[in-house]
């Protein structure tokens, strides 16, 4: 016999993927639209047989454009929707993730990132896809992308990005990687009653005096969805409060873009999370995110064993980038470093925010993640 | 039937057909000419007058000859022209 | 079809026995039978010779019967009337007394002798001898034959839906036969259902019509197709194939015939059911009581008629979704046994006749217009209103015989209806308005029929004045509208001039003007005034001389309803049997090949008008469908090889009789080869009416004009014929489909021919003439007559010279 | 007076994106027409109704209709429209787009919706190009025809839409034209009755540039060539239903009945719930 219902609360021993999926329930989703792909699959196998224990939609689409397409829609007619992908498929929902954030529609994209670029290698970690996650899509727009380190985050995260996609009406990224993905571990998972849910704010004007698009004091629009009798209308193209396409106005144009981004800049210190161990007194920082954080946790540990003030930032939130956070630290650290699983993509954001202070990056490739003695190795040469 | 008919109806003078009400928003023309075209009893032609799009708008020949069909309304692109049956009085059955 | 049994040839001794029949005086009035007889006993193979005063009757045929078993006669000639009346009689008896009946010949002296010679004795007998000399050369050469026989479909075509129509298609369905009733308009009850009441009983015409009608309607076995016309007949008795043209309704049978349809249709136009009186709309149903009650869209007048659906109001306020335009017209192909003409009459246009000022006028009506008037479901709801006011008139006339009885103002003929109908209108009028001055203006008052004087006694007792005399011409009154009636008064001799507010004209019925089409497609006859021909006047009044066709109602000639009825059911039945009995068989006058001679020039399967011979190259011959073979010999005249010729026509046969008839005195005679369906029986009909013409024709009758090979008259010249006559059909009348064309062809190469030989071509005529047109073919003869008297010896020798090569092979 | 009384048909508008940006002659206005006098004729409920649509001219008609409507990237109306279908079931939802929208970069999606029975209904304005890009090209431009990027003749074969939507599994498939706009009417009416993925292609006029490139300058002349060329064969094998010069072969192809994949995956549901317990 099938169990179904939510997990009941307590330690669980899942995967990432799994987690992930349980989180989405637990977050309220109820529309999956994928399409297979390693490492992310696991993701809607698992949806494919616990949405419609609630009543929720799984479907497979012909393709992550559909799929990606299929998520907005579902958004639009009232469902908490995600998908997930890894990068190969991620890029294909690129364009439809600028629609996403066009049309300020809530929803979640996972991405589980494995080696690039193009087919690369499916079945091995990466963190290449970090920078496509902030500029993936043609345009100036902004999402917010969360990094899970474990399993656990795997599912608290997830919850976490539906909460803040339908506070800000913004498409939010969630980006794993192949081993957090794939790894089993054991996963604590609470009681319904302490799982906060957030839901998109409803208008509370009548239909006639309704727009779509018409933002509050935190920039962002309340939304009304289909069905519920205010009939409006959304394009992807350049468009005014009421939703109606200004192609030809440079001051609706500016006006809505740089509301786009600016109703997730000013609320920066509501949505970015971090977490800091050792920093208060550390000579080197290290800031890292995803499995690699993991690794330097224990590098880091190993420095203060040895006698290094070391300690460690590890990003939660990676878009918007946590930058005054990362230049507090920068300011009192001697030296910062960076160990990431790509040519270095996020160093360049820390050096930015570390201005003079000086930073070490270590790129790896393929293969398997850093390890905490090369972690150490690296924080010992730059005390 | 063969016979030759050489006699009008009776009630050819009772028979009253439902008059016309023809609308046409002139602004709104883009001067397709499917009105004009297609309306079976050639009620429509081209005017001479240039509206604000700068086209030919139609013009009613003789609306008693309109039998509302009502094709125009739903032929015209640009729903600048449709046709009303005139509130009729009581003698006016067919 | 029943195997063609072989029969060995006849190669004993040939035995004739001649019958010479006085016909009481009939024949004996202007022939001597007895010199006849005798005459006939010497002649070859004859061995026995009788005069009897009736050789039909009992005795006359137990005579023939005794005879031939004492005398072993294996051949009979009967000298009497026509073949067309009593061959069928004659052969019989000689069947019964084992002779085969292809052994039969007969000698027509009564309506091609004796009746158009009455005052000339000695040349009426003289004819008589060469005739039976004729038929007894024939005789000598007939060979005995076998039917075969042709199943029958066992269903009908009945082509017109008026009373005549339902009564037959009814008859036949009852009876268990499937039924393919045709029908032109969109409902079925034709002029019937138009008319208020029927003479004499004044019953009115629809209340008993339409429950026949709907019977119509729901029988299981009648299969009705309206809107559609008959395109195409092919093959022959028993096996008709069909092809009807079914036009669309644009209606579905969905349709309850709610009319919610017609009241949003913006169309309105003049209906046609009530000649115009009342409108309609395209979307409409001619009549209430309209079977098929489905509705249809008259697409000349639709909005939609070009493809495009403009208008939709019928569509929106259809709720059975009934309505559809993509409806396109069909063919529908049938095989049917028999065929039933029940096309019906036009009525006359008076508008022609300018002296009523019919249409010029309003006050002045026709009789079928009254009909609708005087109809409580027609325009004025039964209220007789003259149009120029809608008032009702206080003084009407009716004016008899409009486009009848006259062949300057229409037709010859009495159109049989007229005057019971006026009786009956000015009852039905003095029936509401009893206080209406009616006047009937009449040339005779033809109330024949059962009941009928009755109803005409009864309208004088009403009080309504006839007049005997037509008015010369009617006079309106500006102003008012009334109208001035002036004429004379015949009985009283003196001038009349009446004032009526309202004139009913008693219109005629004439053949419809589509007469022609239907006479084509299924080669019919029609008589002079223009109705189809029944087979027999007398004895076969509702079959065409075509097999497996009858005729009911006014297509065969005027008629009221009930000698429509009358009529239908006897087609019906006539119908019946051929279809009960499941085979008929085909007469054993189709042709036989000598394929040693057959050179497969393929000229024969290009002249049948059957397309019943084929030419086979593998096997190297022609082959010969006999089914569906019609018998006209046009493939045996055309083969220029003597490889093709006509069972019981054979060439031999033919030129037997030629040369019978130019053993002496050629030179004074006229051969005449004359058609079986047309011009035999013209000749026929100039006897029955007595016509007389020279006594020196002689006749020799093939079944088709076309069967006249060019040898034939080629050989009468050589023979020194004086004239030689070619008698056919009409030019599409013909009644072998076209079979006369080759006639045509071959008549006018003989006349180049002669020409070029320097021979007056006068000498050989071509006449077209009907079974009607007995006159046609007297005066041809007489004027023949004049260019046998002026023809000269050495003319006759010139053609004999030129023509000898005919002479070979004999 | 004529200003004051308004289109019978106004309130199924947004006004205020009236009148619309399309040129003179051009069929989309024809196909709008008919679309909102079929909603009127079924009176449906305008709060219950979605309209989609892709990129291009007719692309507009979302935001012309006085529904809930979204206006999405190129060729992505379909799978949209699916999300929003299978979210809310209870909504109509409605996809017009184009050819190009709809078969070149949509192709795919429109096949897959039409094989899974998608209970959403689509209209396609086929004007044999790209009218919005200028007149290049498309899935559907007869052969020989000269597009702005075919100025020898198009040498690549067109697709027969109603042939390719059949074959993928759509419960109703129509064709006319922008001047058979009553039976148009009617189809879309019927489609909107059926439960499945239904598909009518609205062979429209687009003479400011396929037009004109082809000999046709105004609409009048395309109208008029589908006049003379139409002919309607209803439930004729659509796999011959062809479009050229001398023949556009017009009508009803396919009216089945097939479950839809909604009404299936809650069938589904409810087996489950059998199935399953309760932690």
């Amino acid at each position: 016999m099938i169990k179904k219902g939510t997990l009941p609360a307590g330690a669980h021993f899942l995967s990432g993927d799994i987690a992930c999926a349980e989180g989405a329930i637990a977050g309220g989703c109820r529309f999956f639209a994928g399409y297979p792909i390693t490492p992310a699959t696991e993701i809607a196998e698992h949806l494919s047989q616990r949405m419609p224990e609630f009543g929720g939609i799984y479907i497979q689409m012909e393709d992550e454009i559909a799929s990606m397409a299929a998520v907005i829609g579902a958004s639009y007619a009232g469902l908490k929707a995600m998908t997930a992908t890894s990068g190969p498929g991620f890029s294909l929902m690129q364009e439809n993730i600028g629609l996403a954030a066009m049309t300020e529609t809530p929803c979640v994209i996972v991405d589980i990132m494995r080696g690039g670029p193009s087919t690369g290698q499916p079945t091995l970690p990466g963190q290449q896809d970090v920078m496509q996650a902030k500029w993936g899509s043609h345009g100036d727009y902004a999402i917010i992308a969360l990094s899970p380190s474990s399993v656990q985050e795997m599912f608290s995260l997830t919850i976490e990005a539906f909460n803040l996609s339908e506070t800000y009406r913004v498409p939010t990224l969630l980006m794993g990687d192949e081993i957090v993905a794939h790894m089993w571990e054991k996963v604590v998972i609470p009681p319904a009653s302490e799982i906060r849910i957030v839901n998109r704010k409803k208008p509370k004007v009548s239909p006639s005096r309704y727009s779509p698009f018409m933002p509050d004091d935190d920039l962002v629009p309340s939304m009304a969805c289909f069905g519920e009798g205010y009939r409006f209308h959304a394009t992807g193209l350049t468009h005014d409060e009421h939703g109606y396409p200004r192609t030809q106005s440079s001051e609706v144009q500016s006006r809505l873009v740089r509301r786009l981004c600016e109703k997730i800049s000013t609320n920066e210190d509501k949505i970015i999370k971090v977490e800091g161990v050792m920093l208060e007194d550390a000579d080197v920082a290290v800031v890292a995110y995803g499995i690699v954080a993991r690794a330097a946790l224990s590098a880091v540990k190993k420095a203060r064993e040895t006698g290094i003030k070391a300690g460690l930032l590890r990003l939660i939130t990676l878009w918007p980038f946590p930058e005054r956070i990362v230049a507090k630290v920068a300011k009192e650290a001697k030296a910062i470093v960076v160990p990431e699983m790509n040519c270095g993509q996020m160093v360049r954001e820390v050096e930015r925010a570390a201005k003079t202070t000086p930073v070490a990056f270590l790129s790896k490739l393929g293969e398997d993640p850093h390890t905490p003695k090369e972690i150490f190795e690296l924080i010992r040469r730059n005390v | 039937m063969p016979e030759r008919i050489m006699h009008p109806p009776l009630e050819s003078k009772k028979i009253k057909q439902p008059k016309a009400e023809i609308h046409i928003i002139k602004d709104q023309c883009k001067g397709c000419g499917f009105c004009i075209r297609y309306c079976p009893k050639k009620v429509l032609e081209e005017s001479q007058e240039i509206n604000a799009r700068g086209v030919h708008p139609p013009k009613i020949v003789d609306e008693s000859k309109c039998i509302i069909c009502g094709f125009c309304t739903a032929v015209c692109p640009d729903f600048a022209i449709f046709v009303f049956e005139k509130p009729c009085k009581e003698e006016c059955e067919a | 079809m029943a195997k063609k049994k072989e029969l060995e040839p006849k190669c004993e001794e040939i035995r004739i026995g001649v019958y010479v029949c006085h016909c009481g005086l009939n024949i004996a009035g202007s022939v001597d039978c007895e010199e006849t007889a005798k005459f006939a006993a010497t002649l070859p193979h004859v061995v026995l010779a009788r005069d009897n005063r009736y050789t039909c009757s009992d005795q006359g045929q137990e005579q023939i019967k005794n005879d031939i078993k004492e005398q072993k006669l294996n051949r009979i000639v009967v000298a009497s009337c026509s073949p067309r009346l009593h061959e069928p009689t004659f052969r019989k008896a000689c069947e019964e007394a084992g002779v085969n009946k292809y052994l039969f010949e007969m000698a027509n002296i009564r309506e091609q002798c004796s009746w158009v010679h009455l005052h000339d004795r000695k040349a009426a007998t003289e004819k008589a001898k060469d005739l039976v000399k004729m038929a007894v050369a024939k005789a000598a050469l007939l060979q005995p034959a076998e039917e075969i026989e042709v199943p029958i479909i066992r269903k009908a075509l009945i082509i017109g839906g008026g009373v005549a129509g339902i009564q037959a298609a009814l008859d036949l369905a009852d009876t268990g036969y499937k039924v393919y009733l045709v029908e032109k308009e969109p409902s079925i009850g034709g002029m019937m259902a138009r008319i208020d009441k029927t003479f004499p009983t004044m019953d009115c015409s629809i209340c008993i019509l339409a429950p026949k009608m709907s019977d119509v309607g729901h029988h299981p076995n009648i299969e009705l197709l309206t809107q559609s016309e008959v395109t195409e007949v092919k093959g022959y008795i028993g096996n008709f194939h069909v092809k009807i043209l079914k036009k669309p309704r644009y209606v579905t049978k969905d349709c309850s015939a709610c009319g919610e349809c017609t009241k949003v249709c913006p169309i309105i136009a003049p209906n046609e059911f009530d000649v115009g009186l009342a409108i309609r709309h395209a979307i409409y149903t001619p009549f209430a009581q309209a079977v098929p009650s489905t509705y249809t869209i008259d697409m000349n007048l639709c909005l939609n008629k070009e493809g495009i659906i403009v208008c939709d109001k019928c569509i929106k306020a259809c709720e059975r979704q009934a309505i559809n335009f993509e409806m396109k017209t069909e063919t529908v192909e049938l095989e049917v046994g028999t065929i039933i003409v029940a096309t019906g009459a036009d009525v006359f246009d008076p508008s022609t006749l300018p002296q009523y000022g019919y249409g010029k006028y309003p006050n002045v009506i026709t009789s079928l217009e009254f009909e609708r008037l005087i109809n409580a479901g027609g325009p004025s709801g039964g209220h007789l209103i003259r149009p120029s006011d809608m008032q009702i008139p206080k003084r009407v006339a009716f004016i008899q015989c409009v486009g009848s009885r006259s062949d300057r103002n229409g037709r010859l003929y009495c159109s049989n209806v007229c005057c019971m109908n006026t009786i009956k209108d000015s009852l039905l009028i003095k029936e509401h308005w009893p206080e209406t001055e009616i006047y009937v203006f009449y040339v005779d008052i033809r109330a024949y029929g059962k009941g009928f004087e009755d109803l005409y006694k009864r309208a004088r007792k009403e009080g309504v004045i006839f007049i005997r005399g037509l008015p010369a011409e009617i006079i309106e009154d500006r102003k008012t509208h009334n109208l001035w009636l002036v004429g004379e008064n015949t009985l009283l001799k003196e001038m009349y001039k009446i004032n009526t507010d309202m004139a009913i004209l008693s219109i005629g019925l004439e053949p419809r003007k589509d007469s022609e089409i239907i006479q084509r497609l299924l080669t019919l006859s029609r008589t002079q005034d223009g109705f189809f021909m029944e087979a027999h006047p007398k004895l076969r009044p509702v079959d065409a001389a075509t097999g497996g066709i009858f005729f009911a109602g006014c297509a065969e000639a005027p008629k009221d309803i009930k000698d429509s009825v009358t009529q239908a059911s006897a087609a019906a039945a006539r119908a019946g049997i051929l279809m009960a009995k499941g085979k008929v068989t085909v007469e054993a006058i189709t042709p036989i090949s000598y394929f040693e001679k057959c050179k497969l020039c393929g000229l024969c399967t290009k002249v049948c008008p059957y397309n019943a011979i084929t030419l086979n190259k593998e096997l190297k011959r022609v082959e010969i469908i006999e089914a569906a073979c019609g018998g006209c010999g046009t493939c045996a005249a055309e083969c220029s090889f003597g490889a093709l010729t006509q069972n019981h026509f054979t060439d031999e046969q033919i030129i037997a009789q030629i040369d019978a008839v130019t053993e002496h005195d050629a030179d004074k005679k006229i051969v005449a080869f004359c058609c079986n369906w047309c011009a035999y029986a013209g000749a026929d009909f100039a006897g029955v009416s007595r016509m007389q013409y020279p006594p020196n024709v002689r006749i020799i009758r093939t079944m088709c004009s076309g069967r006249v090979a060019t040898k034939f008259v080629e050989r009468a010249f050589a023979r020194g014929a004086a004239a030689v006559l070619v008698a056919g059909c009409h030019p599409g009348d013909c009644h072998y489909i076209n079979a006369n064309y080759h006639t045509q062809k071959r008549v006018e190469r003989l006349w180049k021919k002669m020409e070029q030989s320097g021979l007056d071509k006068n000498r050989l005529q071509l006449l077209w003439a009907s079974a009607a047109e007995g006159e046609r073919f007297a005066s041809k003869i007489l004027e023949m007559q004049a260019i046998v008297d002026k023809v000269k010896p050495e003319e006759i020798g010139k053609a004999k010279e030129s023509f000898e090569k005919a002479l070979e092979g004999s | 007076m004529v200003q004051e009384i308004v289109h019978p048909l106004s309130k199924y508008l947004r006004s205020a994106m009236i009148p619309h940006i399309w040129c003179s002659g051009c069929g989309n206005g024809v196909v709008l027409n008919c679309f909102v006098h079929a909603l009127d004729e079924l009176q449906k409920d305008l709060d219950k109704l979605v309209v989609v649509s892709g990129i291009g001219c007719i692309g507009r008609t979302a935001g012309y209709t006085n529904a809930d409507s979204f206006h999405t990237t190129h060729g992505r109306a379909i799978p949209f429209a699916t999300g929003v279908k299978l979210a809310n079931p209870e909504l109509e939802v409605v996809v017009i787009s184009g050819d190009g929208d709809l078969f070149a970069i949509g192709g795919n999606h429109f096949i897959h919706a039409a094989r899974r029975n998608i209970g959403i209904k689509v209209i396609c304005a086929n004007n044999f190009n790209y009218g919005m890009t200028g007149g290049q090209q498309g899935p559907t431009t007869p052969l020989e025809s000269l597009t702005t990027t075919t100025p020898y003749g198009n040498i690549e074969h067109p697709f027969n839409l109603v042939h390719l939507a059949a074959a993928s599994g759509a419960t109703y498939v129509a064709r006319w034209t922008t001047l058979h706009v009553r039976r148009l009417t009617q189809s879309i009416k019927r489609m909107l009755e059926k439960e499945g993925f239904c598909f009518i292609e609205v062979v429209s006029p687009c003479p400011e540039i396929f037009g004109r490139n082809n000999k046709m300058r105004t609409g009048l002349e395309m109208m008029d060539w589908f006049k003379r060329a139409s002919v309607i064969e209803n439930f004729s094998d659509p796999s011959k239903a062809e479009i050229n010069s001398e023949r556009i072969v017009v009508g009803e192809f396919v009216n089945i009945k097939r479950v839809s994949y909604e009404k299936f995956f809650h069938e589904k549901l409810a087996q489950i719930n059998e199935k399953t317990v309760e932690w």
